[in-house]
């Protein structure tokens, strides 16, 4: 495990600004706000959460953002144009989401192709796929027709918690989304699967060395098709998620999403190298983004300079990670009286 | 004579119209340690890869106790109980010593892994094999001769019969083998086969009961280490003649201080808390060889000369004019080279084709307006892979396919190309067959000839007995000694290294 | 030559010129219509959130598709009339053409006690739970150019639809009504593109049924992706007639293509939005026409009901539906282009 | 079987070529039209000439993503000296000048901190976007007038256009660099073995710095054809998905994103594929959804032939 100190940096960081825009932007601090953080950016979370699986194994995944189209098409299609019940959607969804995933898998192991590529043709074959299903292209009528199924749109719900925990009066906390419980929910079962399963430790082995984990008898193959499926599951989780928010679907849904669940997982602490890196990191590196974004908006901010500081930060993110990963080195060199030349 | 515990017959491999191994017979009971020797291309490591399961072999079959192996399979085979411990690292760096030991096979309870029994499990067979290691500890932060222990753990945990050792001391310092080499002996008298692969001789003597000697292919000696001795090791593996060429060569004139013109002088050289007080000088034609254990800093300290590392105390002076080392470039610029320890990570490029990576210090000679010349470089290319006999002679061959001792040839053979006037050579012949070995020390010898400064630093000391005109002993960052070879016996040589400074 | 029909497009010079001095009265009037709205499921009017609270300032924020230059010429019209207000704080953001971001905004804008929202959805359907939660709080949105199917205060439209049907009919009348046409289309995922594209394909098949539209292809709002796909149909069509860019960008994208082969005047180009680089084009003769709506205009009478809606001197209850005002708009060729002041052109 | 396809697969690419073309000559004759062709090259010049940089880059074991907005900044400050009357080689001297300079800040971020490269140039991609913005707003600035200018992007020399004529000879000069002096092997060279090429004296930071700054640069260049092109200039151009489609074409021309040994001539090969496939399937009229169905499942396929070689 790494040492203490340098799991506690991004939430420390992560604190530091969050206090830095309580106190200067206005309106940040409030309840409403806290709301808007959490169900505004908990789809992309679990974006992030997938992502981190091929990131562990030393790849990536671009095609998330086509992915999360493709099945909010589904979804669009399945109950608008077929009146399927949303029950029955809803596990269609998560199916579809984690067998494009499983091609994505397919094509790096069976193909052996690196997932770069192997992903960035899926990015352009699955959003090619939700052009061809679209219903609004297909029945241009239904593109004004809200999807009203209780069974999806009932994601978007939020939970008055200050009632529940009897604190009525006392405080106001701000009401809890259901997505982002549901954000909770994936993280703990992703986080006990990758910590505490031999699933998890296999995974963690195939990152840091693909060849001893061979050796050690782990199907790395089906394990990598795993990780892929387990992106366009998340993939999917997130399209339910969205689909429910916006009460529809449109052809361009999740475009450049990708790069966003990319750099919160880096943020978050999965290195590219593979084989380290902890879910609540990138869950963290995603609100993280989140706040930057929200609180810079309510300073009134110009979105152009907004697109500046967040480049800023994400490199700021990386060179501090950078900087760790330096005094680590440079202590464990101490420790074992070896100098690095 | 009870069945032995591995038991190949007839094992062969042939690619094509290519005989990589001829059909062989190799017998392992329980409890030996036997060495398998032999120079590069002998079918050492296609015997290696046919026991691992990297490839299959073209006939024969092999027996563990008495049952089949699924040859061919990697996985299988490990499962069945033959592991292979291999030169580079086998481990996950980020991981702990726990889970590495137990990769892909940690106990589960309702599917979670089951922390507690698997820590119980993993500090029992520590335990039970007197190996000293904290499960919790990440692998990518132990030295590596703990790695090694975990390796060795990890093979164990898999319950191997019969583990394969390749080359396991290549880059362990003289304490570290000893240590390993405890392990080793326990776990024989455990009853665990072990087949050891190693050019040094003085390793094999030390740890092993059996030798098998493999030459073009074939076996050619089988005997117990006691009845065998070392001259007829060498003559087995490299054939007569070679074995007669190279004694004599070891033997020939040494001269202590070269020419007797001070090419590169250090003085008081130090960094904090790494070396100090580090003063010699070195003559134009002689080899000086620098021994002392992993960890003397000897490599730090040849970095700092080059320019690759930094230094925070003394001088070094070239050629008697005062020098700053700042960078790689810059040691070049002044007309040292250095050849790294580690080929393949640290000296070659293995995607890139012979030609590239012998003209990759040379290259701005043959460019003009900033045009290379295709013609200058094939010239240069081709007269010094002869000179250096690459096999195969092909510039176009990527380095990466190239045996141990064909790589270093090259790498050697970047820096000779130069013709640097001081050459420093950090272990130039791990992982190098003793034909290879030989034909390395005559390239040392016939450029020192030439009026090189060749500097060597190097832990093998039957190399250093053989290479060096005068031998310096570093000790904790310390120069301990300096004195001429002749008459320094490889007994005194011991005693120094490992004295308590 | 020009048709004074009440269901035809105001064509000629005096019908711009009304559509013009209207303006002023067209604002105040649309912004009677629309100071409130309506709580749909109570059917309790619903004052917004600065009325309520005198002498402090307003915040009203604007939320585009992406950096355009539509909306980037509303942003100007809607600054133009709310700077003279000086109680009125004013920001422009970005949607970067993404459903989730602008849903993030309006969330923040929501919380961040802005009186009125401008808005220009990238889905009528997507935005609309955002709309319903601004309404909740007292917040006026109005849309442009997409209309929501979440009832609010107001919708000032650019007319795509009738638009499109109407660059078929000028556009098959300039070819004599036959021949091949070719559509530089935008990429799925934005409802205007739908309502163009259904548009023209619609208006050839009514007004000109012997016009054969044979090629459909992405160019991705881009004009040197239009002159590359261009070259390609022209390849494959040498006797194309006429092409229709689902924006002007890519209708100039055609014109440079024709130019480089020696075709202009041979083929008829349409265009749609009417940015000024489009009619300069016309004007020189180039560009066959497009379809010019006066986008400051349009951003002016937007922020103009805003205003109204801000002081709050109207009660809701005086109106039960959301008011919608349809932009007047001209099928700009050479023949009426020079009636478009230098002040319309955006 | 198997012998055949491993030996057909370092010339995957090729053969790909060539069976596309000949099925899209049998479907559609216009397709080997002269004028086709030259369009084919006219619409790839752009990207193929992004590719050239990029493909050093990736010989190094980086990327870049944000070439994209880095050719519309060049663009975009090109037209602002234009119309400030600083002339034509100014303009273009400080549209191509800005690009190397944020190619060069890129490398360095990249090579003397140590940091990785998607996540850097993921970072510059928005920085340089966002001051894009700042600087022309999001209109789009006409470019009037300026005949030297506009021959750039519009001219034509022999019937050739000029985007053209200036991507060949870009080509021909980046395959020399690469193949035929010592540069092409240093960077290869780091691409390999970085610590091994540190330790044979080469300057790795400045290599490296060096290839970014020729992939801003190219951008750049890209940029200011495209504005030429257009007659506008603009910080929305160069939009998200062109460094995409400029990766795609450096890794079908077989040169490795883990870096080492690349090729120029290969990645030309890629380029004219990508421009093969868009053109093609634009000529044959197909709708946008099988265009991206067929292109994803096509470099699928070609890349996993071609990785049958190193199999």
């Amino acid at each position: 495990m790494p040492s203490l100190s340098s799991r506690l940096t991004l939430p420390v960081f992560f604190l530091a600004v969050l206090a830095i825009f309580c106190l200067i932007a206005p309106n940040f601090a409030s309840a409403g706000n806290f709301e808007n953080l959490m169900a505004g950016y908990a789809f992309i979370g679990i974006l992030a959460i997938g992502q981190s699986f091929p990131i562990l194994l030393r790849g990536i995944d671009l095609s998330v953002g086509a992915i999360l189209a493709l099945v909010g098409m589904c979804i669009f299609d399945l109950s608008l144009m077929f009146g399927v019940p949303g029950w029955a959607i809803l596990p269609l969804a998560l199916l579809v989401g984690t067998l494009a995933g499983v091609v994505n898998g397919l094509m790096v192991t069976v193909l052996r192709l690196s997932p770069f590529i192997a992903t960035l043709a899926s990015l352009a074959a699955y959003r090619g796929l939700v052009y061809a299903i679209s219903g609004r292209q297909l029945v241009p009528e239904l593109s004004t027709k809200p999807i009203t199924d209780r069974w999806i749109t009932g994601f978007e719900t939020y939970f008055d918690l200050t009632r529940v925990l009897g604190l009525k009066g006392v405080v106001k906390l701000p009401w809890v989304p259901l997505s982002f419980l549901i954000l909770l929910g994936t993280l703990l079962v992703f986080h006990v699967l990758l910590a505490h399963t031999r699933f998890g430790r296999d995974l963690y082995a195939i990152g840091g060395n693909p060849e001893a984990a061979r050796l050690a008898g782990i199907k790395v193959g089906r394990l990598t098709v795993a990780a892929y499926a387990i992106s366009g599951l998340c993939a999917a989780i997130a399209a339910i998620l969205l689909v429910a928010r916006l009460t529809t679907s449109t052809e361009g849904l999740g475009e450049g999403i990708e790069l966003t669940a990319i750099a919160a997982a880096v943020i978050g602490g999965f290195s590219l190298t593979g084989g380290t890196g902890r879910l609540l990191g990138s869950v963290i590196g995603t609100f993280l983004l989140g706040i930057v974004l929200i609180g810079l908006t309510q300073m009134g901010i110009s979105p152009f300079v907004q697109q500046i500081l967040t480049g800023l930060i994400l490199l700021v993110a990386v060179g501090n990670d950078r900087l760790q990963t330096l005094r680590a080195d440079r202590q464990r060199a101490r420790a074992l009286g070896e100098v690095p030349a | 004579m009870t069945a032995p515990l591995l038991e190949a017959t007839g094992l062969g491999k042939s690619y094509g119209t290519l005989v990589a191994l001829k059909p062989s017979d190799l017998r392992l009971n329980r409890g030996e340690v036997r060495a398998l020797i032999g120079s590069n291309g002998a079918g050492k490591s296609t015997l290696i890869k046919c026991l691992t399961g990297a490839v299959t072999p073209s006939g024969g079959s092999v027996l563990l106790e008495g049952k089949p192996l699924p040859l061919g399979q990697p996985g299988a085979i490990i499962r069945s109980g033959v592991s292979c411990i291999y030169q580079h690292s086998n481990l996950a760096p980020m991981m702990s010593v726990m889970d590495n030991i137990s990769m892909g096979r940690q106990p589960t309870r309702f599917g979670f892994v089951d922390r507690k029994t698997q820590r119980t499990q993993v500090q029992d067979l520590l335990a039970r094999y007197g190996i000293d290691l904290d499960p919790d500890a990440l692998v990518g932060t132990l030295p590596t001769v703990k790695q090694k222990e975990v390796e060795i753990a990890k093979a164990l945990a898999q319950d191997a019969k019969v583990l394969l050792m390749d080359e396991p001391t290549g880059w362990l310092a003289v304490s570290d083998v000893r240590r390993l080499h405890e392990t080793v002996r326990l776990l024989a008298a455990k009853g665990v086969g072990i087949i050891y692969i190693s050019h040094m001789l003085d390793e094999i003597f030390a740890v092993c009961d059996s030798l098998t000697i493999l030459r073009d292919g074939e076996v050619v000696t089988e005997r117990a280490v006691d009845r065998i001795s070392r001259t007829e090791v060498v003559a087995a593996m490299v054939g007569e003649r070679l074995a007669r060429e190279s004694l004599a060569a070891a033997d020939s004139g040494r001269k202590a201080t070269g020419s007797g013109e001070v090419r590169l002088s250090v003085r008081g050289l130090g960094r904090r808390g790494v070396f100090r007080d580090i003063s010699f000088d070195l003559h134009a034609g002689e080899i000086l060889c620098i021994t002392g254990l992993i960890g003397s800093k000897r490599t730090e300290m040849i970095h700092a000369l080059f320019g690759s590392a930094p230094h925070d105390a003394g001088e070094v002076l070239l050629n008697g004019k005062r020098l700053v080392p700042r960078s790689p470039a810059w040691g070049m610029a002044n007309g040292i080279g250095l050849v790294p320890e580690d080929r393949q990570h640290e000296g070659l490029m293995l995607g890139m084709p012979i030609r590239d990576n012998l003209v990759m210090t040379t290259l701005r000679r043959f460019h003009r307006f900033g045009v290379l010349r295709p013609r200058g470089i094939d010239r240069s290319v081709s007269s010094l892979i002869a000179a250096l006999n690459v096999q195969p002679p092909r510039p176009a061959q990527l380095v990466g396919r190239l045996s141990g001792g064909n790589q270093q040839k090259v790498l050697i053979g970047k820096w000779l190309a130069r013709d640097p006037s001081v050459l420093i050579l950090d272990e130039p012949t791990v992982g190098v067959d003793v034909g290879a070995k030989a034909e390395i020390y005559a390239l040392l010898r016939a450029a020192r000839d030439r009026g090189m400064a060749v500097l060597v630093v190097s832990s093998d000391l039957e190399e250093v007995t053989t290479l060096a005109d005068r031998i310096g002993v570093m000790n904790r960052g310390r120069l301990l000694s300096l004195r001429p070879a002749a008459g320094i016996t490889r007994p005194e040589l011991v005693a120094e290294i490992g004295a308590d400074a | 030559m020009a048709h004074h029909d009440d269901d035809q497009p105001m064509t000629g010079r005096r019908a711009v010129l009304k559509a013009l001095t209207l303006a002023p009265a067209a604002a105040a009037g649309a912004s009677a219509g629309m100071f409130g709205s309506i709580d749909v499921k109570t059917g309790r009017p619903i004052m917004t959130r600065a009325a309520a609270q005198d002498g402090e300032r307003v915040k009203m924020a604007f939320i585009q598709w992406m950096p355009h230059t539509v909306p980037n010429a509303w942003s100007q019209g809607i600054a133009e009339v709310l700077g003279t207000q000086n109680v009125i704080d004013y920001e422009l953001l970005d949607g970067q053409g993404k459903v989730e971001v602008q849903v993030s905004l309006m969330d923040t804008l929501i919380n961040d006690g802005t009186s009125v929202i401008f808005l220009q959805p990238i889905d009528s359907v997507a935005l609309a739970p955002s709309i319903a939660k601004a309404k909740r709080e007292g917040i006026a949105v109005i849309t442009l150019n997409i209309d929501a199917t979440e009832p609010h205060a107001a919708h000032v439209e650019m007319n795509h639809y009738y638009g499109a049907m109407e660059i078929a009919r000028v556009m098959g009348e300039k070819m004599g009504g036959a021949g091949k046409v070719a559509i530089l289309n935008a990429p799925p995922g934005i409802i205007i593109r739908d309502q163009r594209t259904n548009g023209f394909v619609e208006g050839m098949a009514k007004h000109h049924p012997g016009i054969e539209i044979v090629a459909d292809q992405v160019a991705d709002w881009d004009r040197k992706k239009a002159q590359d796909v261009l070259n390609t149909i022209l390849a494959a069509t040498p006797d194309l007639g006429g092409v229709y860019g689902v924006n002007d960008s890519m209708a100039l994208g055609a014109v440079d293509v024709a130019k480089e082969k020696g075709l202009l005047g041979k083929m008829v180009i349409f265009g749609n939005d009417g940015e000024k680089d489009a009619l300069a084009s016309i004007e020189a003769s180039e560009l066959t026409g497009t379809q010019y709506t006066d986008v400051f205009q349009q951003g002016r009478f937007a922020a103009a009901a805003a205003t109204v809606l801000a002081t709050g001197l109207v009660s809701a209850d005086a109106f039960g539906q959301q008011g919608r005002v349809l932009m007047p708009y001209l099928i700009a060729t050479a023949d009426n282009v020079g009636q478009i002041q230098p002040n319309q052109r955006w | 079987m198997t012998g055949l396809m491993t030996r057909a697969a370092p010339h995957a690419l090729t053969l790909c070529v060539i069976a596309f073309v000949m099925i899209l000559a049998v479907l559609e004759p216009a397709f080997l039209s002269g004028s086709n062709l030259i369009g084919i090259l006219r619409a790839v010049s752009l990207v193929g000439i992004m590719a050239l940089g990029m493909t050093f880059v990736i010989m190094t074991g980086g990327i870049d993503l944000s070439v994209g907005p880095v050719s519309a900044i060049a663009g975009l400050v090109a037209y602002f000296a234009l119309v400030a009357g600083h002339g034509l080689v100014a303009a273009l001297l400080a549209g191509a000048g800005l690009g190397l300079l944020i190619g060069i800040a890129n490398g360095l971020l990249v090579a003397s901190l140590g940091l990785p490269a998607i996540i850097v140039t993921l970072g510059t991609l928005s920085i340089v976007r966002g001051s894009a913005l700042l600087l022309g707003g999001p209109d789009l600035h006409g470019i009037r007038d300026q005949a030297a200018y506009s021959f750039i992007g519009s001219g034509a020399i022999y019937g050739i256009p000029v985007p053209v004529v200036i991507f060949l000879v870009l080509a021909a000069m980046a395959w020399l660099l690469q193949s035929r002096t010592p540069f092409g092997t240093l960077v290869a060279a780091v691409g390999d073995n970085e610590r091994a090429a540190w330790l044979s004296g080469l300057n790795v930071t400045a290599i490296k710095a060096a290839t970014y700054g020729l992939c801003g640069l190219l951008a750049a260049i890209a940029g200011m054809i495209q504005s030429s092109q257009v007659h506008t200039a603009s910080a929305t151009y160069g939009k998200f998905g062109t460094e995409l489609d400029v990766i795609a074409a450096v890794v079908l021309g077989g040169t490795q994103l883990s870096g080492g040994a690349g090729s120029v001539a290969r990645t030309l090969l890629g380029v004219l594929f990508l421009g093969l496939l868009n053109n093609g399937m634009n000529i044959l009229n197909l709708s946008i959804d099988i265009q991206l169905i067929a292109k994803g499942a096509i470099i699928a396929l070609a890349l996993s032939l071609a990785a049958r070689r190193t199999g």
